[in-house]
């Protein structure tokens, strides 16, 4: 038992005399922290406005050009019977309507593949595995997922459909398993960091309840972590919807609706993007009318860019949305 | 006090099946990611077999044909390549890295609390934009309007071997890559990094302040260490991102299969996912063995890099 | 009504670390046991053992024996779930979950549980534990506001709440009151008092006069150094222990000046 | 499908459609998948439109993933037909018999189009003004052997221009492309001692930039001052062309300029296998109006397919696509050159060797 | 040697929200103050206006003075990092910076001020500091261990160690002992005895026998209901407050049988 007599004064004998005045700042290294100080204020505001000038001329660029062709028209119509410059009957120049579903369906398809796989993996590396060799294998392997580049991912979606379907099984869910490789790091990952901060508290208010765990992961746990894994899988969404290289491989292109997933080529907006700028320009024939537009691809490449950006925009407003419902209220 | 809402307990289902099921699937997901890298690796390997079993002179014929004759066995073709990843990716990271940590630090620790809101919005904003619009960006905008900057830098700082001159025009240099993969990486550090800052202990913030730190004292004592290891792993996810990259450097990079360092011209250095991407269209079958092969040497390398960054932070932690 | 505990020649270990060594002692239905002792000796460590929290601490195991009604709790057959739906336990920090209302912490023993319950019988369960925790009247307009929204010794008494609605037959108490100021603290142990009616209650506590208050039994737990497993020095009732113990260590402690 | 242009097939407004149709039978319905060269995606999609205008069932998809792709799925049965900038490798015919019902795959030219030299240059290109280089000037630039836009080499052939002392910055492309093939074939010909390069569909040399794709090498092309590079010529815009000599004359790039020399060129022998038709590119051409950088770029298929119903389908397709109107269409939306009679003569032939029945 | 500070007419928010309203208070050089209250009543909150800590939450604010040796804090030419070189505050949990060793968590505000410290003086400057922290004897030995690998105890006398190492004039403790045993509550309180030979030092606490206990002057801050602002009900020399109070309230709350 610790000695409950404690001599504070015996404590201090012995201890050395000390000149405080050594160890008073001189006013010149007060100045200089305080220039530290300021220098790096400046600098930390500096890094913001170094990273503003990127986007707002990302998004200034795919705005002004993309308004241009960005109509009705655009987004109900697909590529068939677009030929050259010439407008269609409807009187656009063709349209991302097949694109849209594409990549709606597409990125729904991997969402699907992902988020249960990456979630659940993140259950058992938080609250079954404890750190344990498994689960520090997983995690190193999880960042390693992370750095597969996504034509690999694609050449590897690919080629299991063609072992397991048969040769030139190019569908949207090839483009979907393709695409939940891509995502899932990102999903366990940050799903990962979100039940980490979930309060132990909670676990074990629940437990004391004599309440099983898996109802403690699924109604406390997972409840509690809600608003943060949402936001993780829609920053996991923004990193494929707009990856292209794998989609070519697995999804293909096709001016034609398709919406089946599971059959068929299906274009999709990235795609749709890199195949429009590759074109680069469509042919007027000599006799062609004023309403043939040379420059027609570069601008429907524009315009569909935008309609990426602005699908993203809105999904990243409903998982804002979903966030704020499901938040934890904040204490007081 | 009575217990006059008895009836109201019941008993409960047992609910250990259901435990049981949960648990297994929570596993069945953690191996499932195994099985699913061990997938990934054995096709790399697979689809690259006939480079490392098959016939070493066709072998050396496509490698030869895929490089004009520059090499013609295949570490002389993916070394230079996977220099270039390598270099691309750390500079992105070097830029970024730097920039993500003052963004996050401005939003965590400076900004006040309603522009932090708006600027985190920004930085996700910034997450969501798709790679092709990057290389379209990268490609048609950047590339002409980064010329003055970096003709500028080659002739001040020529001297410095990084920035030997002339500056190539245009500018579709590793230095620009760089740059455009920076932008693309440093929502992503950011975010996270962010997360991580918002959450370093109040209260040792507040110890530093009281031993009458000024801010960034504060922030050396009690954020950035806490902040450290999730730096380095948002770090990690970023560098990953970097490595495979491939359509935004496919668009903006002049590719070249060389060992040198010179940033500014073109020409000089090529990415792994890139160059698969400028190959397999028009590659046959024994092309696309070889470019799968380079793909492996990059699963490999990423692999490496990741375990080393893990063994370091876990001495950092212990 | 409470029922009473047996612990016979209770080990427990954090991994291979032997944290309380060889645990005797029987805990009284209907009765308050206060567990007291200097800062590591194995308080909380043992109380968590009584319903089986212990070993959700990954590496955590007993030996030993603790007998609820005389049923080995630790018997192969026994589904600790069930244990814990017996004997419920409150937390030094109060924890309220932070996603769910007032009135859905109440109930979160019946509804996490998948239990059916009547709209009525619920509202009727919510008043009944509240009331039991001393609550009602400064809830009772605001039952759908966030749990979290109450100050610190409210909070402590929703979890009160929450523990009693599921009708345990011993409650657990791990210092509830060292997060509360005086006013709170009254309110828990008038609290306390007017529970045993109904349960077996067991309460870690630092606070030596709040023991000398509210207990009817005073466990003192020791340690002989740091790193060393701590071990129940001294058992006896609240009376003795702190009028006439016959245990030196104990007096030693006990007669500090503290507060 | 949703959202699809209806009745598009009149959208190309050009030569407008024709009577003596080459589908005297029914009509082909169902689908049917090509994949291939990019180089034919805008002619493809004119004949898609236009063999839909007498065949409205048929849905066509083709997937412009590249000629090397194209034939690799081809040879997995995947596809009816592929587009490819080159004729088939002798390996590939030999494994196109597993995947066609009988007998081996063979090829025939279908597209035609002239591949400009494009550059960019102060004073020059933007006034509209032509500048005159021979085969071996052409191939020293892009080997880096001239590397100023006011060198005599070049400056000799252009008296008429003042030409600027700009370094030349040559854009050339950095992906496997056909493109490049038919580029450097021409330097090898028509200027053998200053292209000591083997044939490949890769750069061969380090020599200034290199751009993914016809668009890469435009858009390069088009951000500096001083850059030469080739594209096919329906990518040239407003960038200037180079005008090369073809005899003792320089002829400025035309798609007529393109099928002369294809009319002028002999088929190529070494290329064994039933029915293919592959063009042995005469580079060395005198013909008056001749323009002898030219792509040409082949549809692939099989002599008899596991399915009638696909047959018919290539049998009728390829039929329109060889024939003037397809290939009227083709000029209009993609600015080709019309293959020549003789050449259309043998594909017919070869057409007419797929079985349907 | 310890400074004197006069609080006069100070009104602090928090955004829009008064926290405490019209405090007036003069403290002592070297004497303890110490505040008491309950829950809520702003103890806290003005205790950490007296180093300018308050103003780092974002929105907080004061009205009026707080005048250290005749010298408002709140002047706009001071600067509030010299204001904190001065004033020294320990926290209510103990709060060692988790990557220092034992030895540089003592160092950390020295080296702020002072890059250039020989080994020798860093040396002494460790040992004068733990000694008067009570904590020497327990860490001499393992002086490069990381601070967190300490007992909350220790943790929390390192804390104050740290903080008198860089000599401040005044020395502000919010709940110091609050997550302690009486056996570590004990050697903090001789600690403050013995430092206000050289410091002004104010101390919040919960406890009323740790209050009667250790101070000289004890201020009594309430609030009249909860969401209003809390004042300065009552401030009196310890003896006064404790035995005689000259205020309704105050007798009630210290009368009130609290641990
Ligand atoms: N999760 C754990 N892992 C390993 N050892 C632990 C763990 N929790 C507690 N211990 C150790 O077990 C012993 C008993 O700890 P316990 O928390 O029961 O003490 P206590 O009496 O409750 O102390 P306090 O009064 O500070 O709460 C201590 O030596 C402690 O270090
Ligand atoms: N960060 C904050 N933002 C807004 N209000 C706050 C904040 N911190 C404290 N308050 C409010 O200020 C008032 C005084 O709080 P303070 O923490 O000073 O009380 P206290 O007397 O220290 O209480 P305790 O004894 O519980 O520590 C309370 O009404 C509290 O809700
Ligand atoms: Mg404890
Ligand atoms: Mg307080
Ligand atoms: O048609 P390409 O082979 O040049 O892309």
């Amino acid at each position: 038992m610790a000695d409950l007599t404690v001599d504070p004064k015996a404590s201090l004998d012995g201890a050395p005399t000390i000149d405080f005045d050594k160890f008073k700042p001189t006013r010149s290294l007060i100045a200089s922290r305080k220039r530290k100080d300021a220098i790096m204020t400046v600098l930390i505001a500096l890094a913001f406005v170094v990273a503003c000038i990127p986007l707002v001329s990302v998004l200034w660029t795919t705005l002004v050009n993309g308004l241009k062709r960005l109509n009705l028209n655009f987004l109900t119509y697909n590529m068939t019977g677009v030929v050259g410059g010439n407008p269609t009957p409807s009187g656009g120049y063709g349209g991302v309507v097949h694109a849209i579903i594409g990549t709606l369906e597409i990125t729904a398809g991997a969402m699907v593949i992902s988020i249960p796989i990456g979630l659940m993996c993140a259950v058992y590396l938080v609250e079954y595995a404890h750190g344990g060799k498994l689960a520090q294998t997983i995690t190193l392997l999880v960042d390693v997922m992370s750095g597969i580049p996504s034509i690999v991912a694609g050449l590897f979606a690919f080629s299991v459909f063609t072992i397991l379907i048969g040769p030139g099984s190019v569908n949207g869910f090839a483009g979907s398993v393709s695409l939940s490789l891509l995502m899932l790091p990102t999903v366990v990952k940050s799903s990962e960091e979100m039940l980490k901060i979930v309060p132990n508290d909670l676990r074990e208010a629940s437990y004391a309840l004599g309440v099983t765990k898996q109802r403690t992961i699924t109604k406390i746990v997972l409840r509690t972590a809600l608003p943060g894994i949402v936001s993780g899988c829609i920053l996991a969404i923004a990193r494929v919807i707009g990856e292209t290289a794998p989609l070519l491989m697995t999804a293909g292109y096709i001016a034609s609706t398709n919406a089946n997933l599971f059959a068929g080529k299906m274009t999709t907006l990235p795609v749709y993007v890199y195949q429009e700028y590759s074109k680069l320009n469509a042919n007027c024939p000599a006799n062609a009318t004023a309403a043939c537009v040379t420059t027609i691809p570069m601008e429907r490449s524009w315009a569909a860019a935008l309609v990426l950006i602005l699908i993203v925009l809105i999904l990243n407003g409903i998982g804002r949305l979903v966030a704020k419902v499901f938040a934890v209220k904040s204490e007081r | 006090m009575s217990s006059q809402s008895s009836a109201a307990v019941m008993p409960a289902a047992s609910g250990k099946t259901a435990d049981k099921v949960f648990r297994g699937i929570a596993y069945a997901c953690g191996i499932l990611i195994l099985v699913v890298l061990a997938a990934v690796f054995l096709f790399l390997l697979v689809q690259a077999w006939p480079l490392i079993g098959g016939d070493q002179g066709a072998n050396s014929q496509t490698i030869s044909d895929f490089t004009g004759g520059k090499a013609s066995n295949f570490w002389g073709y993916v070394g230079p390549l996977l220099f270039g990843t390598v270099l691309v990716s750390a500079l992105a990271l070097i830029i970024s890295f730097f920039i993500s940590i003052g963004i996050a630090l401005f939003i965590s620790h400076y900004a006040p609390k309603n522009l932090a809101t708006a600027l985190s919005y920004v930085v996700d904003l910034l997450a969501a934009i798709p790679s092709v619009i990057y290389g379209l960006w990268g490609g048609l905008i950047l590339v002409p309007a980064i010329y003055p900057f970096w003709n500028w830098v080659a002739t001040y700082l020529g001297v410095i071997p990084l920035f030997n001159g002339p500056a190539a025009n245009p500018s579709r240099t590793v230095a620009t890559v760089a740059v455009v993969l920076a932008v693309m990486i440093l929502p992503i550090i950011t975010s996270l990094s962010r997360d991580i800052f918002l959450q370093a202990p109040r209260l040792q913030q507040e110890a530093a302040l009281a031993l009458g730190a000024t801010k960034w004292e504060m922030i050396k004592l009690a954020v950035l260490p806490f902040g450290k290891s999730g730096v380095v792993s948002a770090s990690m996810l970023g560098l990953g991102r970097a490595l495979g990259e491939t359509m935004a450097v496919l668009m903006i990079l002049s590719p070249g299969l060389t060992y040198s360092f010179k940033l500014l011209q073109a020409s000089q250095n090529q990415t792994i996912a890139a160059n698969i991407a400028a190959q397999y269209p028009e590659a046959n079958e024994l092309g696309v063995s070889v470019l799968i092969g380079t793909g492996l040497v990059l699963f490999l390398i990423t692999f490496v890099v990741n375990y080393i960054a893990r063994r370091i932070t876990e001495k950092k932690v212990a | 009504m409470g029922q009473r505990i047996d612990v016979n020649h209770l080990n427990i270990y954090y991994g291979d670390f032997l944290a309380v060594e060889d645990v005797n002692i029987n805990i009284e239905p209907n009765k308050v046991t206060a567990f007291i002792g200097p800062s590591g000796c194995g308080k909380s460590t043992v109380l968590r053992t009584l319903d089986r929290m212990h070993e959700i601490i990954p590496g955590a195991h007993v030996k030993g024996e603790v007998l609820l009604e005389g049923k080995n709790l630790y018997d192969k057959d026994v589904d600790p779930v069930s244990v814990r739906r017996d004997v419920g336990m409150v937390f030094q920090r109060p924890n309220p979950f932070p996603t769910m209302s007032i009135r859905e912490n109440v109930l979160a023993g019946v509804r996490l549980n998948n239990r059916k319950i009547s709209k009525s019988d619920a509202d009727d369960l919510v008043e009944w534990a509240l009331r039991g925790a001393n609550l009602w009247n400064e809830v009772k307009d605001r039952l759908d506001n966030p749990g979290i929204g109450l100050s610190g010794g409210q909070q402590q008494r929703l979890c009160i709440a929450r523990a009693v609605a599921v009708h345990p037959q011993v409650l657990l108490m791990d210092e509830p009151c060292s997060a509360l100021d005086p006013i709170s603290t009254l309110a828990v142990e008038d609290l306390i008092q007017e529970l045993k009616g109904d349960y077996t209650i067991v309460i870690v506590t630092h606070n030596m006069q709040q023991a000398a208050r509210i207990a009817d039994y005073t466990a003192f737990f020791n340690l002989k150094a740091v790193g060393q497993p701590g071990h129940l020095e001294y058992f006896a009732d609240t009376t003795t222990m702190f009028n006439n113990p016959q245990n030196e260590e104990a007096e030693r402690y006990v007669s500090g000046r503290f507060g | 499908a949703c959202g699809d242009n209806t009745t598009a097939s009149n959208g190309n407004n050009s030569s407008n459609t024709s009577t003596e149709s080459t589908t005297k039978a029914e009509p082909i319905s169902g689908n049917f998948n090509g994949a291939g060269a990019s180089s034919q995606q805008a002619a493809v999609e004119a004949w898609v439109a236009g063999f839909q205008g007498t065949n409205p069932d048929a849905k066509i998809a083709y997937d412009p993933s590249g000629s090397g792709a194209g034939v690799k799925t081809f040879l997995t049965g995947a596809t009816a037909w592929a587009g490819s900038d080159k004729a088939l490798s002798e390996d590939d015919v030999k494994k196109s018999e597993s995947v066609c019902a009988s007998g081996a795959a063979f090829d025939i030219p279908v597209y035609i189009s002239p591949i400009a030299v494009i550059f960019n240059l102060k004073g020059i290109s933007d006034a509209g003004k032509h500048i005159n280089m021979d085969a071996a000037t052409i191939a020293k630039i892009f080997d880096g052997k001239i590397t100023k836009w006011n060198d005599p080499a070049i400056a000799d052939q252009n008296k008429d221009l003042s030409l600027p002392d700009t370094a030349i910055t040559v854009v050339h492309r950095s992906d496997k492309s056909g493109t490049t093939q038919n580029f450097v074939s021409y330097f090898k010909d028509a200027a053998p001692d200053a292209w000591s390069y083997d044939l490949s569909e890769n750069w061969p040399n380090e020599v200034g930039q290199g751009a993914k794709g016809t668009s890469g090498v435009v858009n390069t092309v088009k951000q500096a001052d001083g850059t030469i590079g080739y594209a096919d010529f329906s990518a040239v815009g407003d960038l200037g062309t180079v005008a090369v000599k073809v005899g003792d004359k320089y002829n400025e790039i035309s798609a007529d300029g393109g099928s002369k020399v294809i009319d002028d060129s002999e088929l190529d022998s070494s290329a064994t296998g039933d029915n293919r038709v592959v063009v042995k590119i005469n580079h060395q051409t005198t013909t008056e109006g001749a323009y002898p950088i030219v792509l040409v770029s082949y549809m692939i298929a099989c002599p008899e397919y596991k399915d009638t119903k696909t047959a018919e389908f290539v049998k009728a397709w390829l039929t329109y696509v060889t024939s003037s109107e397809g290939q009227q269409a083709a000029a209009s939306a993609a600015g080709s050159a019309p293959l020549p009679d003789s050449l259309a003569q043998k594909d017919a032939a070869s057409i007419e060797a797929i079985k349907t029945k």
